[in-house]
């Protein structure tokens, strides 16, 4: 589904990493690891099409990501470090419009269901303001249950989570690679998922 | 799940920035009296004889627009690369050029709109007549919207740089200078009694190219200044 | 013709030898700006290989 | 055979043959100027309206051409460092520009030396003398985003964008001030450009090719320090005799 081959990446002048080789296929769960600076983030980034790899080729059902474009962008789901939830707008709100700019159209039923499987009942009007940094962030998960994306590019997804909401997480990438999806991702917090076994990829 | 539309896409940017806009309204009130302040420091400025205040109104009222569209340009994508909301609009499935054009029209609305219903007023102050109020008034519904297009391009490669602002500026206004001179143009033509529809139609044609080109062209700015 | 009647150019000396002036002091802060950052740029390279040469 | 043109795009080879071919443009640039300065000044004769003043038009219209000319040939260079991804035609169009905006100040300073004589002040608001100013704002804004980019890819196709979006607006932005200029009857001084000696355009053409050579020789050197600058890492640099020394 997703093949990387000889993928090299740089950032400015330095050369983050070169000749990385993999595939994801429905129902794998991957684990990037490497030191700070190894190019973690660069390796999601350039998944996603925002940076324009050195060298190599990102392949997704056959073909280059380049070419597909949007199609592509159709059928994954990134999130980065930042949340992208507007401090202003309260997590209903906020919750709708991510879903919009992945391409669902969703109704309140729906994002009022995520809002609450993420443990934030009572909290969906309010403003995201006086939410606490671990609430927001599963603010900014909940996107992962209004999109049917298969493909997951999560970077650090378990930031400012306590236990209940990293075994939340457990549960719902779980559920999702039994859906034959696929999930990439960064941590620096150990993550299971019953019943997976997770791949290793190790960047120097 | 339904996928959305490009119209709806196109309405969820624009009543998102909108509504943003209105949790902030002290931004967009600061750009609107920031116009009213430099149309009417001029007269002090320069004196007070209506004759000359009334030649120089078309020309006053457009640059201080000039000025103020740039003073608004920094909030157009700056607030959403901080906070991590644009990397997810450059993964939006239908098409960025729309989200981006959605933006633009968002940011018109907010910071365009407000100074062309204040410069019938501001041009009173300067004794315009009623005939060259309205031309004033086209003018600007045509030539404002561009302002922002370009203005768009500039924010989009000045993308989290230091020094922004005053880049922006650099970068944008010698690009404005045919808005300045067809809208000043058009008032000044209804004044003089000499045609005023040539001025209006080129503005018209501005516009219109405008429309079609930066959209995508601040798409592929943003996508240079994301990498 | 004379030297001095050439270079009062029947009173327009100031604009004409300003503009030529201007011309050549142009060129030549440029060609000396070109060379001091081929200096500055080459003296890096020197001392980055140097450093490179007193690890090995 | 074809020639492998890719071969000479690549930094390294560029640097050296670039090397090769600048006293060639500097040397020839040189003797231009000295024949486009004697026919100018001795060949030339007296115009009879502008008298000596006249004789400007040597160093100001070749500086206009060029420093609208540097800009297209800019924008080239950029949109094909866009277009293509080649590292060395962004870094032409980088070593352009500042060629191309001194040139834009010269056209503006011999511009007003030459106004004030003729139309009595040093600057008059003329549909050519404004889009030659314009020009230089665009090629300020150029460098100035050029260089608050710190990452050089980044601040290359940012900057190649701003040149080609420039370019497109310069025909615009040009006949919008000659309009203005009509509309508002401003001064605008033609040459008697009909009744031009031969002489005068011998040593205007000469002074053109003279500027030309010396755009291209400078911008050439230009371009071999950014070569330098951008490659300082790379094996063929370290190994260049004047490294070595």
């Amino acid at each position: 589904m997703l093949e990387i081959s000889n993928l090299a990446c740089s950032r400015g002048d330095h050369l983050l990493f070169s000749d990385l080789n993999f595939s994801l296929s429905a129902g794998e769960l991957l684990q990037v690891q490497g030191a700070n600076g190894s190019g973690k983030t660069s390796l999601l980034r350039t998944l996603c099409g925002f940076m324009m790899p050195v060298a190599g080729e990102i392949r997704w059902r056959g073909q280059n990501i380049r070419e597909l474009g949007d199609a592509f962008y159709a059928e994954m789901i990134y999130l980065g470090h930042l949340n992208a939830i507007k401090d202003e707008l309260n997590a209903l709100e906020n919750l709708r419009i991510s879903a919009g700019l992945a391409g669902c159209k969703v109704n309140d039923k729906q994002v009022i269901a995520a809002l609450r499987r993420m443990g934030l009942r009572g909290r969906e009007t309010l403003p995201v303001k006086v939410l606490s940094q671990g609430q927001r962030r599963r603010v900014a998960l909940a996107r992962l249950l209004l999109s049917n994306a298969p493909l997951w590019i999560l970077d650090e997804p378990l930031t400012a989570l306590d236990v209940g909401a990293v075994g939340l997480m457990q549960e719902l990438i779980g559920e999702h690679l039994v859906n034959n999806g696929m999930v990439i991702y960064t941590t620096h917090q150990p993550l299971e998922v019953v019943g997976v076994a997770t791949r290793w990829l190790a960047l120097s | 799940m339904n996928k959305l539309s490009l119209i709806g896409l196109l309405s969820l940017v624009i009543r998102r920035d909108l509504v943003l806009a209105m949790r902030r309204r002290a931004d967009v009130l600061t750009t609107l009296v920031f116009f009213v302040m430099v149309v009417s420091l001029f007269p002090l400025g320069v004196g007070p004889e209506m004759d000359m205040l009334r030649k120089m109104a078309p020309g006053v009222v457009w640059v201080a627009a000039l000025l103020a569209s740039m003073l608004s340009l920094g909030r157009m994508f700056s607030a959403d690369y901080l906070d991590g909301t644009l990397e997810q609009m450059m993964l939006v499935p239908q098409s960025l050029s729309v989200l981006v054009l959605a933006k633009i029209l968002a940011h018109w609305m907010v910071s365009g709109l407000p100074l062309v219903i204040m410069a019938p007023v501001l041009g009173l102050q300067f004794d315009m007549s009623a005939q060259a109020l309205w031309v004033l008034i086209a003018a600007l519904l045509l030539g404002t919207p561009i302002l922002s297009m370009i203005g768009a391009v500039g924010a989009a490669l000045t993308l989290g740089l230091r020094g922004g602002g005053a880049l922006v500026s650099l970068l944008v206004l010698p690009l404005c200078i045919p808005v300045l001179v067809f809208g000043a143009g058009a008032v000044e033509a209804v004044v003089s009694g000499t045609s005023v529809s040539s001025h209006l139609s080129l503005l018209g044609a501005l516009l219109v190219m405008a429309l079609a080109f930066t959209p995508w062209v601040t798409a592929l700015a943003l996508r240079i200044s994301m990498e | 013709m004379n030297w001095g009647e050439f270079f009062a150019m029947n009173g327009y000396a100031w604009y004409i030898w300003g503009s030529y002036g201007m011309a050549l002091l142009i060129f030549i802060i440029e060609i000396v700006m070109v060379r001091h950052r081929r200096a500055l740029i080459l003296q890096q390279l020197h001392l980055m290989r140097n450093a490179e040469d007193d690890m090995t | 055979m074809a020639i492998n043109w890719f071969k000479y795009s690549s930094p390294s080879t560029f640097y050296g043959a670039a090397g090769k071919m600048v006293p060639w443009f500097a040397w020839s640039a040189a003797i231009l100027f000295v024949v486009g300065l004697y026919i100018g000044f001795f060949v030339a004769p007296t115009d009879i309206q502008q008298s000596e003043a006249y004789r400007i038009m040597f160093i100001h219209v070749p500086a206009s051409i060029l420093s609208m000319f540097i800009y297209l040939v800019m924008a080239g260079y950029a949109a094909l460092g866009l277009i293509f991804n080649t590292r060395l035609s962004s870094m032409m169009a980088s070593a352009l520009a500042p060629t191309g905006a001194l040139l834009a100040f010269l056209s503006l300073w011999t511009g007003a030396l030459w106004g004030k004589p003729m139309w009595g002040a040093w600057w008059v608001w003329d549909a050519r003398l404004t889009s030659e100013l314009i020009l230089l704002f665009l090629y300020l804004g150029f460098i100035a985003l050029h260089a608050s980019i710190d990452d050089p890819r980044r601040a290359d196709r940012a900057s190649a964008l701003l040149a080609i979006i420039g370019s497109v607006n310069v025909p615009i932005i040009y006949f919008s001030v000659q309009w203005w200029n009509t509309l508002h009857q401003g001064a605008s001084v033609k040459f008697t450009g009909t009744s031009m000696h031969v002489a005068m355009q011998q040593g205007m053409y000469t002074m053109m090719m003279a500027v030309w050579l010396y755009a291209i020789a400078v911008s050439l050197l230009r371009v071999r320090c950014i070569i330098l600058e951008r490659e300082c890492k790379a094996q063929w640099v370290s190994e260049l005799a004047e490294v070595k020394r």
